[in-house]
């Protein structure tokens, strides 16, 4: 039976209401980079500490991706009748800027934008199952994060 | 302290666009050819080669077209700055063996359509082509918007750099676009990654290009020789802004085409308001702007002003992609940093035609840029 | 008239043989870092790199690995030359640019088995392979076979060849193949190409090597330099006998191994008497025979007295591979050529144990040998 | 329903009695290849005119393939209850050094042994059609070619 999973269990704490995406921060230097790298690409240094990220942050730049990204790898609407533009940005979360898709219109999309991480189903994989992958939802002016 | 003065004595092209039943390896042995016929001398008179290819095999296979001389032959595999590489190490050997004559080639022919990447071999996890992020043109819509917010770029301005480089390629009879084509085209073509358009875009294609270089001391009699000042490769360091990045520093570093123009301005000894011509990557209309703040040409923000005011122009102050630049060129990626540098002995030769600069050029700058984050910059001098 | 003195001042061996779960690329990184700690310096302060691998990707991914300093990075793809000819073009750059220090590095993961080439690629026809004619292992048996008729080599010379490099790799701790196996199992195991069995030949390996060189003034303070006197490369020339050609010139011409023996001596001022230790190309017995007289060690035929004789032995008169070679190390095409020079850097310090050449070794000779028809020979002495 | 084709027509004149190999002969140099090259490999030269090579010559080298081939693409026997070892030779014909097979006991071929072309069945295509290629077969002592 078709079921539901996540894209890559490794980035995220997925599931539950508080789900964080998984950094990786360097035992020498503090940088921090998404995902954990094996190595630290800052200094080096072999060791790294899992971290959980921030789940809001601002849009540091973004752009309109205008035509179906290639299908396959791409698991989201990609047929000429279901692909629809989406912003994609990067969001800095104080410790680290993450790449990742912005939800909703995304002529919309503005630097400085107040932004969640959200936990979106992407598209299905080729069993039929749901997948769950990472998103940006704008934060609603006046509302409380 | 260089010992001895490096010269380029010959230049050959194949034309840039699609050659149907000619392979990348037979496009270069004619631009190679064309360039030792360039410089007046023969392949035997070689005494050491560089050069590469992405897409069109081992760039040594030359030697069962052009004659197996027992040259040293070296394969060089730097992306977008193969060319680039090629000649650094060209310049290098002859600087150290004192030897006299070598030759630096690059070729390439790509199929249609976007250049395709393998996450794994990229050391990317699946997850990130999965979810529709590994795609080139992400990366230049998202460092371009930043930089337009930062330094106040407009939109007309990414339409003016293309308009030019169309125009430019009408005057090159070695260019693959050779139509003039409006700033509204341009802004009305199709989106690809906003604020870029279709027009905006350079795309895969084909074409060949050497160049044959000496020591001053022995350049062949009768040739027309320009001097390599310098060669200089730079790779990333932590905290640039790179294509296909899952994520970025939060403290940001300059990219590796500030150190590599840098390097190669102090290498030659030129002051950049010395540069009277400039051929710089052009990926999209957005990367020119962006490298001429890179390379020093101008502050950031500066651009607006340039561009608009025609500065930029082949007849401007700073002429900037006076062949049409990869927008009207397309990317043979192993071909693409040495047309740059073709085209700037072209203009110190004053071979240029319709499209000379203007005034005797004799400073010339040239910048590739590409991934995984590395960049070459040569000056020539007259 | 070199202006500089080149010194390698660190060496770097990842083991060679199989190594389940690590890339080749990983393999490199802990190889550049042995080198890097052997010379006593640090990564950052690399001014220049070279490297390449034939199946194991971009060597300037390493950059990823050993941190994002900026270095320039040069990818070299040379088959079986890709050590010797990013070792020539690092040393040229040192020269030219009077910087301090470079990094050269090898590294590759072959799958088991024989390397198997595309008829196509090679820009062969698809009837050479489909007529049973593509095998590298015709061409071995074929070469040496007509050498062993000219110049009186017996099979007992190329059993006594092999079993000496599973000697030597019994004393070597970085080597895959570390058993000795006499001359009798030797003889009699598979016949693959006749005059050549199956533990004639060398095998698809994994490994890496990475050494650390430096202008003589800029070695690190408590580094062990050896100096490095000469770094030629050679392609080959109409007449030579090469793998994959359907037919040979009537008229005959020196392998490519013979000029760039020549011109490495030459270049290093020093004569062929005068070597002390030899790392030659060995891809199977045969082959180390004929490299003996193509580099110059010996006459044409004198091989079958010395090696019956014990010269070529670790404790002879003239010792040839003395850490195993590729048949007791197989052979990670990347890397193949740097081990060479990390082996004459280990016995020119004195540091070979149980396989030291006895007497302080002074000057000690590298070369390789492969497809399409080049091989790049080094000089280094004490 | 199957035929019988040649391996590559440019390379011989085969069918015929009196079928021949076709090399190329550089206008410039004289220098004789095959099969024929675009460009001559000694001097550069784009002028190659076709050539028939001498059908008899001596073996300047040989060795005995131990092993199968590679199937697909070698199109000979190569199972290993069909495969048996056979020699590969360089004959001397003269103008030029041809590589190929030589008919009969591996273990008896020496260099100088005189052979001529011959054009014996190797094997079967995809289609079952019998491929012909070239061969070299030793000269009995005595006999006349
Ligand atoms: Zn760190
Ligand atoms: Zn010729």
């Amino acid at each position: 039976m078709p079921d539901t999973r996540f894209i890559d269990p490794s980035i995220a704490t997925w599931p539950g209401e508080a789900a964080r995406l998984l950094g990786g921060r360097c035992d020498g230097c503090a940088v921090v980079t998404f995902p954990a790298p094996k190595g630290c690409p800052a200094c080096g240094g072999g060791d790294v500490s899992q971290v959980e990220l921030d789940p809001v942050g601002t849009v540091w730049t973004y752009t309109v991706q205008g035509f179906p990204p290639p299908a396959p790898p791409y698991l989201g609407p990609a047929s000429p009748d279901t692909f629809r533009p989406f912003a994609v940005a990067y969001v800095d979360l104080g410790s680290v800027l993450v790449e990742g898709p912005v939800l909703g219109d995304p002529s919309s999309v503005r630097i400085d934008d107040p932004v969640r991480v959200v936990f979106p189903v992407l598209g299905q994989d080729q069993d039929g199952n749901d997948v769950v992958a990472f998103a940006f939802e704008p934060i609603e002016e006046g509302s409380h994060a | 302290m260089p010992e001895s003065e490096v010269v380029i004595v010959g230049v050959g092209i194949h034309p840039f666009g699609r050659h149907e039943g000619l392979s990348g390896l037979e496009q270069g042995a004619i631009a190679a050819q064309a360039a030792l016929a360039d410089a007046g001398c023969a392949w035997p008179d070689i005494d050491v080669a560089y050069g590469g290819s992405v897409a069109s095999g081992a760039a040594d296979s030359l030697v069962s077209i052009l004659g197996l001389t027992g040259v040293p032959f070296v394969n060089v595999a730097n992306g977008c700055a193969t060319g680039g590489s090629s000649l650094m190490a060209a310049f290098d050997a002859l600087r150290s063996r004192q030897c006299d004559l070598g030759l630096v080639v690059g070729f390439d022919k790509h199929p249609r359509g976007a250049f395709n990447a393998d996450p794994a071999l990229l050391g990317l996890p699946d997850w990130y082509a999965e979810a529709g992020m590994m795609l080139t043109t992400q990366f230049f819509g998202m460092k371009l918007r930043r930089y337009m917010h930062d330094f106040g770029i407009t939109e007309d301005a990414l339409a003016r750099v293309a308009a030019k480089a169309f125009r430019n390629g009408e005057r090159n009879p070695n260019a693959w676009r050779r139509k003039p084509i409006t700033e509204e085209e341009i802004r009305n073509s199709f989106v690809i990654a906003d604020p870029l358009t279709q027009y905006m875009f350079c795309a895969p294609a084909e074409g060949a290009v050497a160049l044959v270089v000496a020591r001053a001391e022995s350049a062949p009699a009768g040739s027309r020789p320009v001097t390599l000042r310098s060669a200089v490769l730079a790779s990333r360091r932590h905290g640039t802004f790179e294509v296909f990045s899952p994520s970025l520093s939060s403290t940001r570093a300059p990219s590796p085409s500030v150190f590599a123009a840098q390097g190669a301005l102090e290498m030659a000894g030129v002051s950049v308001s010395e540069i009277d011509v400039a051929q710089i990557q052009d990926t999209e209309s957005g990367a020119e702007i962006m490298h001429m703040a890179e390379t020093g040409l101008c502050a950031d923000g500066d651009q607006e002003a340039l561009i608009m005011s025609g500065a930029t122009e082949v007849d401007g102050s700073l002429p900037v992609n006076t062949d049409g630049g990869c927008l009207a060129n397309g990317e043979p990626i192993g071909a693409s940093g040495l047309r740059q540098i073709h085209e700037n002995v072209v203009q110190l030769r004053g071979d240029a035609g319709e499209r000379q600069v203007p005034g005797e050029p004799r400073v010339a700058l040239s910048h590739v840029y590409g991934a995984p984050g590395i960049s070459a910059c040569t000056v020539i001098t007259a």
